[in-house]
């Protein structure tokens, strides 16, 4: 066991930091750290992506042959911890972690090929189409329809909770083909161009005033055949694939760590009236770090049991609970700390291009709303209650 | 020993109950955050005509004669409707001050005029971190043969934009001893500068600067003297209210995500069916229990004739056990709410936001904790 | 609404301490603080509960057809305070608040002038016989079975959890006189004597080591039909009156304040080495303060709606869930500030009659029993599941 | 990085956990303390054949070499089985102590006999608060052409009555900057007076008091030097240890409420039907998990070579992380076995005594965590 870097890994984590000395502007990082919805805004993300890309390292998780890097589960951990400690824009995961690991299993050799590239330069931008309204916690209940015809599918429903929809030229999507006994079994996979004919995008305020996320409405859209991934009625598979990947995929605690700082550095300023100085305020930053620290140490077991080829087992429903309340715990504190600045609201976006100055300093602005969409963070993505429910069920037996 | 509300005490909460029933709907408080004031005009002269922005006034100025327990029913209410009317600016902080503290042609001139919803008032104190307490001001006001002048910065100015008057506290720098003087600055005074932006969850706040802000010789409260003890007393006075007002917040929140579970399905059935969100609920009703204790349990101490540390043991207490009620009742409301809860299409979110303005204003849980320390250690010394 | 008291609150309050002041002698105090079982030893119960009854105030809440006081429900309130502040043993609520409501409610003329006055005088000490092994919150599918033969019934099964079996000479029972679809229809309400041949006590030890509980077996106990209170198969009505009485008829805030007050002394004294001076202890003393305050105005509430005749509707649930809690709360600060002190652990009962030094003070012996046995507030007399339960059901109708 | 064990340290676990399946079941456990030295010497000579008790020390004095990481993986399974033989007190305090800073002859005496299992040592440090930290000494020692003079009075020593030497901490009033010795007082020294009691879920706890104890001039641990930085790192790792323990007791408590609520039913069907139990236990074991990830973690920062600052914060954060999740699952472990739960005839109180235990020994989760910002704030600005 050991917790310290190898020589040949400190050298991997000076090649990454003078990486990200040379291509990430100060004005991308400071561009990023006033971001407060879940992903960057596409116009952030593209000048990183283009970076990463002409590199090789915008999927540090694929196989060499799909264009990943081929690092170790330590180099990986680096990587990420790297950039988050750096404050780089995070990539959109719905095409990175999610569509394409699902392609490289279920997809045919055109699909890969034709996709996969797409994905690394950032010529596509990907979106997830699985919730449905009245199908969210039961996913499979989900009742957006597909009905063959010829060569194409005919969708008609809706699909919600559809993050930058807006920003996205493709969707994969979870579609109902047949009425099967077992809800699960008619659900098929599909890829749809999102400037097909029959798609409306209405968007939904967050209550930060932020737009995230959407409603998409489906009219008798038409998808060729040849978007179908895997077999028909067996979509549920794949979509399952995903969540599994999408949760036991990614590692948290250095984005959570690149927060902690960014509040830390917030108590240690005069923006919060130097507010480590107040017991409570410096209490609740150590609990909070503990709580990082134990989460950091959760997942480097899990990349140390994946480096060894071990399966880590049903952790990821672990993972998810306890970032999800720690970034929680995080953006609280930030708004105690700021005190009656708190009480402005700045509903402008993006908050990085204010051209104005808004009567709080910049360095507090974005506290409150992150605050407001964190409360997300144990609803999205499978709510803390369902993360329960699986640890109940897959990890106890109960 | 009677905790039983009077007649009088429920007539006004019906009628309370019914004005925030006709006109605070979600079509109404949408149109209201529209508002540049943050708030209908029409609205302030129906708390007028009511007789509500005289509720605690004495008899001899207009007013009603009402006490903190009235004025707990009234912002109980207006936290359930969400109410974004200035009155704990104008009636609650300024008014009361002015009533207590001014002379008599200060009463005269600005109580009948504020009790018939002319003129409109803000409370200008606070310069940094309200963890800094009531004492620190370093605004300066200077007099000479032709009056004051003002120089300093105020922050988080709550409904100064649509206030006539602003209620400023400064320091008298070449008078010895007398601490904190009140003033009373025109909104159109040479040298005040206003930056408004809007409050979150509705209504406004600014920041106000005062650079040689030239004043009338008759602008300082009062008859001269230290007005921090007197600042002191009415913003107990406003926290206990504001605690009131948490309590009615909390209600709606509890009430509609109750209503929310018994309706939504999953699974095939509705989600509080559950019996971990049957659970939740049940210790959101306690809270919101509890809270409502509590807020009456402060508006009952800070008006009775106990010393300040009474006083202010109960403002600081309620505000503590209601500031976690608050915000364990407003976060669980949000996740049961599941994506609907984070989204602008549904009220919640601004009573989230509002117990987030709860628990800014006049002082976070934490420091009102530690207050609560140290006037109870002293309390039990003495 | 006023929270003072009247003059004549005031009086009656002056009274009520020069009572105590002339009665409660400071052995009897120092015995009653060095308890630290849920119910008082009757051999510091019975002096004080002799005291009562010569001036008839050993049952607040009976009428006064009955031998109660005839006070109101602010007098009852300072009776309780009063006795709570100055340390008095607590009587014994299994005659006085639990079986004598249900005998004036459903016992025979006979029954009542038998057990009534031997309650006020302390000559009979009741146990309750609710659960069984199996039966605890599901207490309708108790199996304990009364057959008539003749003049009696034989009672043959087991009950358990019955505190101060040891001591009692009499039990009130629920047992099984038939079997109905409805498990409750066939129960029915018996008062049992102990010294009847056939029933044996089994100790069962609290992880303190005290002897509080038991499990009691009854072999072919013989028990006269005059004892069946109300009608065969209706018990269930008797014992669900009962348990509505024990837990909306008495207050528990004065306790509450009572222990708040002696852990707050230790706080003070350098038996905690002075604890209050540390912020931690001091603000947790500060919460749990606040705590009972909400607690004593919530049951001030109640009383006020029941003087003026008014339901206070289903709050009975919401004050045991809180009172319990806070109650745990105050004996685990109690253990924080004793430090090392908890490390010893004393068996031996009572700790008022040690007749050697123990290693660690007199006024620390008491702290960690205490917190070992509240552990069985949340548990004992219906746990706080049940009660959440409880109040979803019938308050919020879910 | 890697965090996977090696092969020696998971045959280490192997054996571990066979040998607590073998020797510590409830009954063993029963008897163990019955027994006036807290525990049964057959077993101490079991650890002694086993190798353990030479686990931390080097290996020219016959020690097997081991790390924090070793003693955490022992220490855990000790906490499974509730073991109550005096390992912390000869081994990883006061063993330790002799093997760091004691002289060429007292360690060549004396860990040879600890590590074959014949002497036992207890630590007396403590004269009062954890929260006052290891430097309140205020036992002296007089020196004189004789030897020593030990004047002072010791609480919470843990094993004292089993102990053939007590390592006893005193300060020396007349030399300069000296700081705190140790000596090592042979148990029927004269003027040693030991006041034995049971301790809290197994084991014996004592006061110690020396009344100008005599002791021989090479009684002093080591050649002189303030003693007080190699307690305070002594106590550090035996604190990661206490916490590998603790993380082994919660899984203990764990497992056997799991079963519990699978195994008993109400209202006709398993406990474990019940969502929220499902739910509790759900937390349960991430907190579990946690706390064994976090000791994990303490046992390799506190034997890597870093500053000593770095060492604290880790012993410290593990502290409070541990404790805060050991209290939640005691506390919840005994709620969900209900009555059965607060009674002396299942294991579980004995697990719950020892997570008390865990608490107050070397301070409580709140002097850790105002260690922990103190440090933290330090180990920055630096």
């Amino acid at each position: 066991m050991a917790l310290s870097c190898t020589p040949e890994e400190l050298r991997f984590r000076d090649e990454v930091r003078a990486f990200i000395a040379a291509r990430l502007s100060p004005e991308l990082r400071r561009a990023s750290s006033l971001n407060v919805s879940f992903f960057s805004d596409p116009d952030i993300v593209a000048p990183w992506q283009r970076a990463l890309h002409e590199r090789g390292w915008v999927a540090p998780g694929w196989p060499q042959e799909h264009g990943g890097p081929g690092w170790t589960a330590p180099q990986r951990w680096i990587f990420e911890s790297e950039c988050a400690a750096a404050g780089a824009p995070q990539l959109s995961p719905m095409g990175i972690k999610m569509v394409g690991p699902v392609l490289m299993r279920f997809g045919t050799s055109a699909q890969k090929k034709f996709y996969l590239p797409r994905i690394l330069s950032g010529e596509d931008r990907w979106c997830q189409g699985y919730s449905e309204p009245g199908s969210g916690s039961d996913l499979a209940s989900l009742k957006t329809r597909a009905v063959r015809r010829g060569d194409h599918y005919i969708v008609n429903g809706t699909k919600i909770w559809t993050t930058h929809a807006h920003f996205a030229n493709r969707m994969f999507a979870l579609v109902r083909t047949s009425d099967e006994p077992r809800q699960q079994d008619g659900i098929s996979f599909l890829l749809i161009d999102m400037a097909s004919p029959g798609i409306t995008i209405r968007p939904i305020m967050m209550i930060s005033g932020d737009h995230d996320v959407n409603q998409v409405f489906f009219d008798e859209v038409k998808v060729p055949v040849t978007n179908l991934v895997g077999e028909e009625g067996r979509g549920w598979t794949c979509g399952k694939y995903l969540l599994e990947f999408e949760r036991g995929g990614g590692v948290n605690s250095p984005k959570l760590r690149y927060a902690l700082e960014k509040v830390r550095g917030l108590a240690n300023s005069d923006l919060s009236y130097k507010a480590i100085s107040h017991p409570e305020i410096a209490t609740k930053l150590s609990e909070i770090e503990l709580d990082v620290q134990t989460l950091e140490f959760l997942e480097l077991q899990v990349l140390s049991a994946l480096q060894r080829g071990e399966n880590p087992g049903p952790v990821s429903s672990v993972l998810k609970l306890r970032a999800s309340e720690i970034h929680q715990a995080i953006s609280r504190v930030g708004v105690e700390m700021v005190g009656q600045n708190a009480l402005v609201e700045e509903r402008r976006r993006p908050l990085h291009a204010l051209n104005d100055t808004p009567i709080i300093p910049e360095g507090v602005l974005s506290v409150v709303p992150r605050h407001l969409n964190g409360r997300a963070n144990t609803i999205f993505g499978g709510s803390s209650e369902i993360q329960r429910d699986i640890i109940a069920k897959q990890v106890l037996g109960l | 020993m009677d905790l039983s509300p009077s007649e009088a005490q429920r007539m006004l909460r019906h009628s309370a109950e019914r004005f925030i029933a006709e006109h605070y709907g979600p079509a109404a408080r949408r149109h209201a955050m529209q508002d540049p004031m943050g708030f209908k005009r029409e609205n302030w002269r129906k708390l007028a005509d009511l007789g509500w922005l005289g509720l605690p006034f004495p008899e001899e100025v207009g007013g009603f004669g009402g006490g903190p327990v009235e004025v707990a029913i009234l912002m109980e209410e207006f936290g359930r409707g969400l109410a974004t009317e200035p009155y704990l600016s104008t009636v609650l902080l300024a008014g009361t001050l002015i009533a207590e503290c001014g002379t008599e042609e200060q009463r005269m001139g600005l109580l009948p005029a504020i009790i018939n919803g002319e003129r409109l008032l803000s409370f200008a104190h606070y310069e940094s971190d309200a963890r800094a307490g009531l004492s620190e001001v370093h605004t300066v006001a200077h007099t000479d043969n032709q009056g004051w002048m003002l120089h300093g910065r105020k922050m988080a100015v709550l409904d100064a934009v649509s206030a006539d008057v602003h209620m400023v506290s400064a320091r008298l720098p070449d008078a010895q001893g007398v601490g904190i003087a009140l003033f009373l600055v025109p909104k159109d005074a040479a040298g005040v500068r206003l930056r408004d932006a809007p409050r979150l969850g509705g209504g406004r706040v600014a920041e106000l600067t005062f650079e040689q802000a030239r004043l009338p010789p008759d602008a300082r409260l009062g008859t001269g003297g230290d007005m921090l003890p007197a600042i002191e007393g009415v913003v107990d006075r406003a926290v206990a209210a504001l605690c009131a007002e948490a309590a009615g917040m909390m209600r709606s929140m509890f009430d509609a995500t109750l209503d929310y579970t018994k309706v939504r399905k999953q699974f095939g059935r509705p989600l509080g069916a559950n019996q971990v969100i049957r659970h939740r609920l049940a210790d959101m009703y306690v809270q919101c229990e509890e809270a409502r204790a509590m807020a009456a349990r402060a508006a009952l101490l800070v008006g009775a004739d106990t010393d300040s540390t009474q006083r202010s043991l109960a403002a600081s207490g309620a505000k503590v056990k209601i500031g976690r009620c608050a915000r364990n009742v407003a976060e669980q409301a949000v996740q049961l709410h599941g994506a609907m809860g984070v989204t602008d299409e549904l009220n919640l979110g601004l009573y989230f936001k509002r117990v987030l303005v709860f628990e800014a204003l006049f002082g976070s849980v934490d420091y009102h904790l530690q207050r609560h320390v140290k006037l109870f250690g002293n309390s039990r010394s003495e």
